[in-house]
């Protein structure tokens, strides 16, 4: 008899993110579902959140009556003032990334390779657009806009994807090969979707934790590349 | 006496000329967007223009979408305005619109280029856009980073290597006006911001030939307290009051 | 908890080792030089460390010297006690010893040179020295620059012409440790300086692997205007209280 | 019957440098007589001076019951404060040099050539030494430190050199070729002595001012390379 499937949803896909906050770590999350794991540090780890537009140390995401347009995170949510915390230019924000001082990025991803090669910032091709950046824009089809993800995968110390498993039409996001315009290659090391946490190694994706119910059959049924299944595989902790 | 302080944002940006490059100061949305100034830079008969910013022409309607429940006001404005009217020929920026949020109609640049309008469009990392900019701040003409290495922003680009990367030869970016948006500043030009509002407005500042400030408040001199000025004076060529 | 507070400089710099490379906060002379920071590592058993900074080793008596009016107490300090125990085998500095005073005694270099050690010198211009520390800290790996051109300095290097001038290849400075001096820091190691003390204190934090600040006061965390941050913790690996 | 001979001293060659600041300029003035030009703005002109160190509009040199170690220059000398002053790091003061926003630096010298070259950093020549600096910093003669010069020559919008005319030695210190190690090529526009003033152009120098009493053939007596005469050449104004 199997257990009824579970797949998580938004929240606790930013809890089982946020139990990778180690105490003292500089992290970064990106929008989407990354951003809502700032609320999940487990208790007694201090972390200190980084924003691309020069803010480090935001308690967390602000509640409508406290919204300050002067304090927002690089996804343009308002943020919470918390004792420790320092405001700086764009420039040095990036120093800080490139540099190398960011521990953790979490990043939303449209596809992961299983080399570990990140597509977030481009829903195509450009080669469907003969190169031509200003062709795409003009469709209007999803207009690219890098961002500040490749700085981030380029130079975070760890990259961590946080996203749903499947497109909203079931194609799997993890994949041999990105077919979307690639953020930086071999940069993810850790995928945390609605049904699975997979670590990227150079042995390849391994299968680490997978949600309530689900097999590793189940998950490798929505995964294009084939998955190591590691031995100690466990439901996905909270 | 120095006094940068000058009377009107129009007066502020009336030397904009045909081609200018131009930086703008701001994130794309929410506070310290130098609104006064781009209204401003939309009065000047200045056309061909390059601007250079992180996203500096999302437009109003796309701002409020994103800003949620941080108010948006409707005297906000940001180079829309310059595509609208046609003055803009380049940008050379990190997100042109965004694709995750659908509105009503397109974002201004699809629209200004569905419309036939001739834009060249230059996509920069965040991070590179910012050096960038300080680069050509601190006479620094070209440096290597790595961010974009391993993506289509590599071809056709000068590649090095590094104790075994890759990096990117990138160059300062040379822009002939700055606008920027502080909280205060003082008739030198000094300035200090608010919050996350600083971002580009703090690297924008002195890396254009001119620097333009639009402030929310203008303070006496000294009344700034020297070891928490963010933006020192040098930096900054004219100052005017934000126009609400 | 993140506490950055070591009890003392000798164990904030315990894991100092052989043929480390340390970057050193301070101008070279009175306020702003990390004087405790030195005398600790003057106390670590690491030898064939290499010093970088402006003027790391001009020695104390140098120092009253230059400093004329203002006062520089007895228990100040530079790398001077380090050339002294035989320490140090390189130099990255922009002025090694100063042409223009007189004292009773050689410049300490002069005197650990002519005693024979065996201490290589690089010359670097002093703006050069910081851009390239701060390279370092931006991940960074080489820039171009001009000053150093049509000098000396030229010898051997490579030189890129950028808009019809030359600039010479700088690397950043890939450095082990840096130390420095700050005024007030709390336990995230968010520091504030004072006056031009902070010079190139703020330049070296974060652009070592680890930063070590020594401190006037500790302060809680909060106490520091966030709008006033000159170096936000992030760049600061351990703090100790200055020990006089 | 000719007029006494008068060489200006170091106060008065430097009052004679701070005609040179114009309203709203930014200036850096080097160790020894350029600092002393800071206590000689003209009444009603406000000029912004530069330190290396990272401060920007102090007031003057302080006296000795103000100085206060925290407020010094990149010379060493305590400094004052004045309303509208910053502090900044090291970098950032060199961003400013290297970014061309220094209108005027005044440096000290120990040679300028005809061309404008400029000696100012080492007295002595690496040849000397078979280009081994530790060798010449053995020897303990006048170690060489480059310390700001070449930034500030190299970047500088403008370079006043205010020196003496000859050396201790009564060598002349104007020279065809520098002999010492230069700071940087054809950076100098100006050169003000405690005789002369004295123009660097494409066509060579050109003598624009003299001190009390000494005429155009006595300036060239203490001038290696031959100088050109201003038609207008009047004596020094301060």
């Amino acid at each position: 008899m199997n257990m009824p499937k579970h797949r998580l949803d938004e929240q606790t896909i930013a809890m089982r993110v946020a139990r990778e906050f180690q105490n003292g770590m500089y992290v970064n999350l990106g929008g989407g579902i990354p951003t809502l794991a700032a609320n999940f540090v487990a208790e007694g780890r201090e972390v200190v959140f980084h924003t691309e537009n020069g803010g480090l140390g935001y308690g967390g995401i602000a509640a409508t009556e406290e919204a300050d347009w002067d304090m927002f995170n690089a996804s343009f949510q308002p943020v919470t003032y918390a004792p420790g915390m320092s405001f700086f230019s764009h420039d040095e924000a990036f120093d800080m990334i490139r540099g190398g001082k960011i521990d953790l990025s979490v990043l939303g991803a449209m596809q992961v390779s299983e080399k570990g090669d990140l597509a977030n910032w481009a829903i195509g091709n450009m080669a469907d657009y003969n190169g031509d950046v200003v062709a795409w824009i003009r469709t209007g089809r999803f207009p690219p806009g890098i961002g500040g993800a490749m700085d981030l995968a380029a130079a975070a110390k760890k990259v961590i994807v946080a996203m749903k498993h499947v497109t909203n039409k079931n194609e799997p996001k993890i994949v041999r090969k990105c077919t979307y315009e690639i953020t930086a290659p071999r940069c993810v090391s850790l995928i945390i979707t609605d049904i699975a946490v997979i670590e990227v190694t150079p042995q390849g994706l391994v299968l680490k934790e997978t949600a309530p119910g689900f097999t590793p059959e189940d998950v490798q049924a929505e995964t294009e590349p084939i998955l190591k299944i590691d031995p100690a595989l466990k439901e996905i902790q909270l | 006496m120095i006094n940068k302080i000058v009377g009107s944002a129009r007066e502020a940006l009336a030397d904009v000329f045909d081609g200018a490059v131009i930086l703008c100061g701001g994130f794309g949305c929410v506070g310290g967007m130098p609104a006064t100034l781009f209204r401003a830079l939309a009065e000047v008969p200045a056309r061909n223009l390059t601007l250079v910013g992180n996203a500096p022409v999302l437009g109003v309607r796309a701002q409020k979408a994103a800003a949620r429940t941080m108010q948006v006001p409707d005297w906000f404005a940001d180079g829309e305005l310059l595509l609208k009217n046609g003055q803009v020929s380049k940008l050379i920026v990190s997100v042109p619109a965004m694709a995750i949020y659908r509105l009503e109609e397109p974002f201004p640049i699809v629209k200004a280029l569905q419309a036939g309008q001739d834009i060249e469009v230059e996509l920069v990392p965040q991070g590179t856009l910012a050096a960038r900019m300080k680069a050509a701040r601190a006479g620094i003409p070209a440096f290597y980073a790595r961010p974009g290495t391993g993506t289509f922003l590599q071809k056709g680009r000068e590649v090095r290597r590094f104790d075994g990367k890759d990096y990117l030869l990138e160059e300062a970016i040379r822009a002939d006006f700055g606008i920027i948006w502080a909280h205060k500043g003082d008739r030198h030009g000094n300035l200090v911001y608010r919050g996350t509002s600083r971002s580009f407005n703090a690297t924008v500042a002195g890396a254009a030939r001119v620097t333009v400030a639009e402030v929310d408040e203008i303070v006496e001199l000294g009344a700034i307290d020297p070891e928490a000025v963010a933006t020192p004076g040098i930096w900054v060529d004219r100052i005017v009051r934000r126009a609400v």
